[in-house]
């Protein structure tokens, strides 16, 4: 076939054309083997961009297309649309990509950054002379999902998938759902009470018919792939048996075992066996074996003596579960930063140094003190509360360099609710930028500081210690360029938000991508926010990084927008970028079939050669590489394929 | 057991007592410290300025004294340990200033190189630079200092001072926690006292400001003084000889100036291990303290 | 000043995506290698390494998902066992291994792409240019017995023939 | 008073200096006020901390050299010790003291009679030495 190859290299408004030369490089491979036509463009993906290319593909006959631009990740699907818009096959579009890879990384020598470009073009020219045309395979779906976590994001997710028709499966490690929302008092910046937002939405997570609730449960192990899933749930033992609680409550009144509650962040006390709130969804107890006395010394046994209904069954094991989904949605959400950490505040030793989560729990009216703020050390109410933003966020030296985005708005409305139960105390906020980035939220800040006199004081503080029963402050007004020192009754630490702590190891479970710090690494920053690069896998709420609750629920929704868009179709499109074999020279040497993770090769006993199964092949190609007569091969990327690019990247 | 012994100019001069009693209670746990035949002053400061190879120079030209004579080197002013701890850093990870020191040491003068030819290898940082108090934690050990006790020092009500030098900066000296430092509440614990945990242990006493403007030093040192005090301390202990005299001394201008101040003695932590060990008290040489303690330690019947 | 001609065979998962992350942050490093995208690290062949070196590359950059990452569970364990592998044939051969560099680099690594790049072209430079000729001694009979081991396919010869 | 600001201002040779002395990066610093809050003997300064690397990003470099703060510093490092970004100021200070010293634009800020007294009231030569070091010589 004679290659009629169009090359179009984009300018991306400077982004390119600022570094490198893109007219001398469109010049000279017009001169290339191959090309047919060859051109430049201001932004390539624009309407006009797009149309260029599709009325070349006619014009020209192209039979291949290098579109010369930014990482294939981000506009691949975009261009491969265009081609197929003109009748050309899209495997037959490729992108190069000279804006990530090329001009934004090498500004300090444009003569090397044109030259590296055309290398690189040169080298998607050599793979596209070569691909096949191929069609999307076809492989039937799961039209169920999995959420992971059952947070606010998770919740809301769960709910739009269900009501949408489709069955869902929502994963909780927790006794109960709701995630850190349930703890909260009132939310920013409308202050309507968390729990009575929430508590309806947690009712119909457990009611609803398409929502299978699995609580107090982990994930175990996960197989497959979009579409097909298989997941192994570990169903925690809780010593009770949920099939026949009814939630009457005696045993947690009759235990005589308390521990720290962590609900109420270690200010209050649970019993052993437990619900972690009021309101928990399921209502049932969990049996914790760590602070039981029964597993402890074999004595006690009380909780199986009142239950009446025989429910207490300390011989449960754990159990696993399987369960069979097309999609699934990561909403493990947040933690606080340790404050352990945080040695000059006292790292957690000094009693009225409380974490913003605490402060919830005494602000709350279910919550340790009925809601009055009381001072943990004496009970005493406190006069001056001083809160401190930016506590372990914004500080690359010592803790987590990012901003946490939601601790302005809850220190100001901690500040704020502190005023409206004490209206003679006064609350201080040191702060180093007063992050307002919310519809109404610039407004809520505005009157925490004129209508509740919050003091707002711009600097950071050093050091926080105990003197004389009040908390001194060692802080600094920049404005005054002044060292500022108060006897603080209390004060309140805005911690970063970070990861929650099985983050990491869940996404090393679904292998799905994360960044640096532990949050899930969405597919794009901008235009794909609730994807994982990993297909199958959806991202919501504070797991992806930290975000208030309108903002995870937006996300949440779109997610499971995302999820309802794959089960649109009764199967699924995958990418044909698979192995296949060549069944004329296979030796029959069966080393694909032990290399394959996947299983996708079959071995025909009658003509002793290897298959590949492409509806299960992930097209990793370690197979390929493994063969030792190079007859396996991967679409699209075959060897032939890979020596020439190689050849075309070290062209002079 | 012998070990390389830098004790630094001031303890060769005007803090002998804690010299003597640091090597006394060394003694009496099978240690030696060894002084190093020869040594110069290691410069008090280490330069914070880039450009300066010169002022590394002392600290390092005393490390390589040392190792001639071991791979480890023991030291007890926080002056020292900081500033040898970190030329020893630089000598290591900078290869430029590491070949130019090494030049400037090869240039001694003849004199210096026939004392002792300690020169006859680059310098490049093998030696390992020790506080006592981690002598007595890693090389002797805690549960073997406790074996050694004559004296229970229960009840006495003791404050560790950490001061700047030891702990700062963290990634340099790798000594503790520079917010929250154990290795002296370990080290008392191991004494039996009652440790006193006071906010201000690791907060600077004015170091060498009190020769520019003693007011200001003053002022720091009574700032940690009555931290300590708040929090019921007998005594306090350090192991710089400067925090010394801007704690110790420095409180006959405070009680000029504070009505009602409270005194509270401030001793080296090896005058404490001292009694701790049964050393006697004309070893440990109390004479120079402005705030006495003997009277606190007669009161606990350990004097 | 010698600029040293690399190849790079970054997985489409991790160090794909982290050369992409070193260019949305705008960070710099010198423009020598050009990046090919895998699927996988485990796509790559030692053919492919020995073709790079016979195509007069001066160094060979592979990079893969951390161990433990890998997009394809293990692939990545098979690129580790290649590349231990053909360290000691490309001695064998008068090229020196350091030549040829594997690393793990994540999605999120933007900064260990820069630093990766930044000592490898270093390295290479060090070496200087790749002055062996390897074009009789991969495909031809007189290959030493140390590389027999390694198959020197038909499919590239057809490649070249191809041009 | 108004603050003048333009490209030249802003860069100049003596700002490089410092931070080629000092080893620090000024645009490091996000005036966070940390260093100030935390100084021992911030109450004598006549500029704090935060101040002064403030003004030399505004490139204001002789208010800097003529302030007291610079020999009031103890080099307790505590500032550096908490500072969000890693930034020096007890280095900076350093490097301030000893461009004032090396250009010889002031004289020393230490008394002579106190020194002797406080020589002859046994202070530890260290702390005399060191004071000698930081604040005589460049
Ligand atoms: C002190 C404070 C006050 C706040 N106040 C407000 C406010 O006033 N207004 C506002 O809009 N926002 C506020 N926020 C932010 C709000 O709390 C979050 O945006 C929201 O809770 C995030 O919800 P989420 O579902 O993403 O995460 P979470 O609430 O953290 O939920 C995650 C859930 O996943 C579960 N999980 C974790 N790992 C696993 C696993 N491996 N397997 C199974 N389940 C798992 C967890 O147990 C949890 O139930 C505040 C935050 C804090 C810290
Ligand atoms: C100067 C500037 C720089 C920015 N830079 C960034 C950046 O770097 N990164 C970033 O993430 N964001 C940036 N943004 C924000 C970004 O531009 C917006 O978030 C985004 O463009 C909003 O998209 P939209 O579709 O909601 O609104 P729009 O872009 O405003 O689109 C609304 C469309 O609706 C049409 N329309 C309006 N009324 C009607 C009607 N009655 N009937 C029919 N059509 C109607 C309009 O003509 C328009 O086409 C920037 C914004 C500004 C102003
Ligand atoms: S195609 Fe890519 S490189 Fe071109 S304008 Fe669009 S975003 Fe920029
Ligand atoms: S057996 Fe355990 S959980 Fe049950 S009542 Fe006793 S202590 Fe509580
Ligand atoms: S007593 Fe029995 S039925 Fe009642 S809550 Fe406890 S386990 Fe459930
Ligand atoms: S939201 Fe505010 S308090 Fe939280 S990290 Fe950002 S700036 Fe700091
Ligand atoms: S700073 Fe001045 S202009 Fe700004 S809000 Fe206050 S009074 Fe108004
Ligand atoms: S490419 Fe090969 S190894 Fe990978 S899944 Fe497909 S058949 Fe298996
Ligand atoms: S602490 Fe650091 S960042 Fe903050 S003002 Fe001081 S130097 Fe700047
Ligand atoms: S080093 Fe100087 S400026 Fe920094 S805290 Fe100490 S005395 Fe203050």
């Amino acid at each position: 076939m004679e290659h009629r190859i169009g090359v179009f290299v984009c300018h991306c408004g400077t982004n390119i054309a600022g570094v490198v030369d893109v007219k001398r490089v469109a010049e000279e491979l017009a001169k290339y083997p191959g090309v047919a036509y060859s051109t430049d463009y201001l932004y390539m993906c624009s309407d006009p961009g797009q149309n260029l290319v599709k009325d070349a593909i006619k014009e020209h006959g192209l039979t291949g297309v290098v579109v010369s631009a930014c990482s294939p990740t981000l506009h691949e699907a975009t261009f491969r649309r265009a081609g197929a818009a003109a009748d050309l096959n899209q495997y037959r579009v490729e992108m190069a990509n000279i804006r990530e890879h090329c001009s934004w990384v090498h500004r300090g020598d444009k003569e090397m950054a044109t030259e590296k470009a055309i290398k690189i073009i040169k080298t998607m020219i050599e793979k596209v002379k070569q691909n096949e045309a191929l069609e999307p395979i076809s492989v039937p779906m799961t039209h169920r999902a999995m959420v992971v976590g059952a947070g606010i994001a998770g919740i809301q997710a769960a709910l739009d998938i269900a009501n949408a028709g489709h069955d869902v499966v929502l994963v909780e490690k927790e006794p109960s759902v709701g995630g850190h929302m349930a703890q909260l008092s009132e939310t920013f910046p409308t202050l309507d009470c968390s729990q009575c937002i929430l508590t309806p939405k947690m009712v119909e997570v457990s009611q609803h018919p398409r929502i299978k609730l699995l609580t107090y449960c982990e994930i175990d192990d996960v197989s497959g792939y979009v579409g097909n899933f298989k997941v192994r749930i570990k169903k925690k033992a809780a010593y009770v048996n949920r099939d026949v609680c009814n939630g009457c409550g005696l045993c947690i009144e009759k235990c005589p075992a308390k521990t720290a509650s962590e609900f109420d962040e270690g200010l209050s006390e649970r019993k052993a066996i437990y619900t972690p709130f009021a309101q928990a969804v399921p209502n049932q107890p969990v049996l914790d074996r760590d602070h039981c006395i029964y597993f402890e010394s074999g004595k006690c046994g009380v909780c199986q003596k009142v239950c009446p209904v025989d429910a207490i069954d300390y011989e449960q094991k754990d159990e696993f579960l399987d369960e069979e989904v097309g999609a699934i949605i990561v909403a493990t959400g947040f933690d606080l930063y340790p404050i352990v950490n945080i040695g000059e505040y006292g790292g957690g030793d000094i009693k009225d140094v409380v974490t913003s989560l605490q402060f919830e729990r005494l602000l709350s009216a279910s919550g340790p003190t009925g809601g009055v703020v009381r001072r943990p050390s004496d009970g005493e109410i406190p006069k001056e509360v001083v809160f401190l933003t930016c506590v372990g966020s914004r500080d690359p030296e010592g803790h987590m360099p990012y901003c946490s985005k939601v601790c302005c708005m809850y220190l100001t409305k901690h500040a704020m609710l502190y005023k409206h139960n004490e209206h003679d105390g006064q609350a201080y906020v040191f702060y180093m930028d007063v992050r307002t980035p919310g519809k109404d939220y610039e407004e809520f800040y505005q009157r925490a500081a004129e209508e509740d006199d919050v003091l707002y004081i711009r600097g950071k503080v050093s050091k926080l210690f105990e003197e004389d029963g009040k908390v001194m402050v060692w802080g600094v007004d920049t404005l005054t360029g002044q060292k500022v020192e108060i006897a603080a009754d209390m004060v309140v630490l805005g911690l970063a938000m970070v990861p929650s702590a099985t983050a990491t190891e869940l996404a090393k479970m679904l292998k799905i991508q994360m960044n640096q710090w532990g949050f899930y690494s969405e597919a794009h920053p901008k235009l794909r926010p609730v994807e994982s690069l990993a297909p199958g896998f959806y991202l919501a709420g504070a797991a992806q990084g930290p975000k208030d609750i309108p903002e995870v629920v937006a996300q949440a929704s779109a997610a499971a927008s995302k999820v309802c868009a794959l089960f649109a179709e009764k199967e699924y499109h995958r990418e044909p970028i698979v192995a296949w074999i060549d069944e004329d020279e296979c030796a029959g040497c069966r080393i694909c079939i032990s290399v394959c993770p996947y299983d996708a090769i079959e071995f025909d006993d009658e003509k002793e050669v290897a298959r590949v199964q492409e509806a299960i092949c992930e097209g990793c190609g370690a197979r390929i590489a493994a063969c030792p007569s190079a007859t396996a091969q991967q679409r699209n990327l075959t060897d032939d394929q890979l020596y020439m690019m190689v050849s075309a990247a070290l062209e002079d | 057991m012998k070990i390389p012994y830098y004790p630094g100019c001031t303890l060769h001069e005007r803090a002998l007592d804690f010299d003597m009693a640091s090597r006394e209670c060394a003694n009496a746990l099978g240690v030696e410290l060894e002084e190093l035949p020869v040594w110069t002053c290691c410069g008090a400061v280490f330069p914070l300025t880039t450009d300066s190879v010169m002022d590394i120079l002392a600290g390092v030209r005393n490390l390589a004294y040392a190792s001639r004579m071991g791979d480890k080197v023991v030291t007890l002013c926080s002056f020292c340990y900081n500033v040898l701890k970190r030329s020893n850093k630089v000598i290591r990870e900078d290869e430029e200033k590491r070949e130019k020191a090494n030049l400037f040491l090869k240039a001694d003068t003849d004199e210096r190189a026939e004392m002792e030819s300690y020169l006859e290898q680059d310098y490049v940082g093998q030696v390992e630079v020790l506080h006592y108090i981690e002598m007595l934690r890693d090389v002797v050990g805690f549960d073997k200092v406790a074996k050694s006790l004559k004296t229970s020092l229960k009840g006495l009500r003791v404050a560790p001072y950490y001061g700047c030098m030891l702990l700062r900066p963290k990634k340099e000296m790798e000594f503790d926690d520079p917010e929250r430092p154990t290795i002296f509440e370990d080290f008392l614990e191991t004494l039996g006292c009652d440790v006193v945990d006071f906010p201000m242990k690791a907060e600077c006493c004015g170091g060498f400001q009190i020769v520019r403007d003693e007011e200001t030093a003053i002022a720091c040192s009574q700032t940690v003084l009555s931290s300590a005090i708040k929090r019921d301390a007998d005594l306090i202990i350090t192991t710089c000889p400067l925090c010394l005299y801007n704690l110790d001394r420095k409180q006959k201008e405070m009680a000029k100036r504070v009505k009602g101040f409270t005194k509270i003695p401030v001793i080296y932590f090896t005058q404490l291990l001292g009694i701790a060990l049964g050393i006697d008290e004309e070893h440990l040489d109390f004479s120079d303290n402005y705030v006495d303690p003997r009277p606190v330690l007669a009161g606990k019947k350990l004097v | 000043m010698f600029e040293p001609r690399i190849v790079c065979f970054f997985c489409k998962w991790c160090t794909y995506a982290g050369a992409d992350l070193a260019g949305t942050s705008r960070k710099q490093y010198p423009p020598n290698g050009v990046v090919l995208r895998v699927n996988c690290s485990g796509r790559v062949d030692p053919q492919h390494i020995l073709w790079a070196f016979r195509e007069g590359a001066d160094g060979v950059l592979i990079g893969g998902c951390h161990p433990g990452d890998c997009h394809y569970q293990d692939g990545n364990y098979n690129t580790m066992r290649r590349v231990a592998l053909l360290k000691p044939v490309l001695e064998s051969l008068g090229i020196e291994s350091d030549r040829l560099r594997l690393d793990w680099i994540s999605a999120a690594e933007g900064d260990k792409v820069v630093n990766v790049m930044s000592e490898f072209v270093e390295t290479v430079r060090d070496l200087g240019p790749m002055e062996l000729d390897l074009t009789d001694r991969l495909s031809g009979a007189e290959a030493p017995d140390e590389a027999k081991g390694v198959k020197v396919s038909t499919a590239k010869k057809k490649a070249k023939a191809k041009r | 008073m108004r603050l003048r600001l333009s490209t030249d201002s802003i860069r100049n040779a003596s700002i490089e200096r410092v931070e080629d002395l000092s080893g620090q990066a000024l645009s490091s610093c996000y005036q966070c006020g940390r260093c100030s809050a935390g100084c021992p003997v911030v109450d004598e300064m006549d500029l704090i901390p935060n101040e002064v690397i403030r003004l030399l990003q505004f490139g204001q470099i002789k208010k800097v050299l003529r302030s007291k703060t610079i020999w009031i510093c103890a080099s307790c490092m505590q500032c550096s010790a908490r500072c969000p970004k890693g930034v020096e100021f007890s280095s900076i200070c350093d490097a301030l003291r000893a461009m004032v010293l090396r250009m010889r634009l002031a004289t020393p800020a230490v008394d002579a009679g106190n020194l002797s007294r406080v020589m002859v009231s046994k202070a530890p030569q260290m702390g005399v030495v060191s004071a000698l070091r930081k604040l005589l010589n460049g």
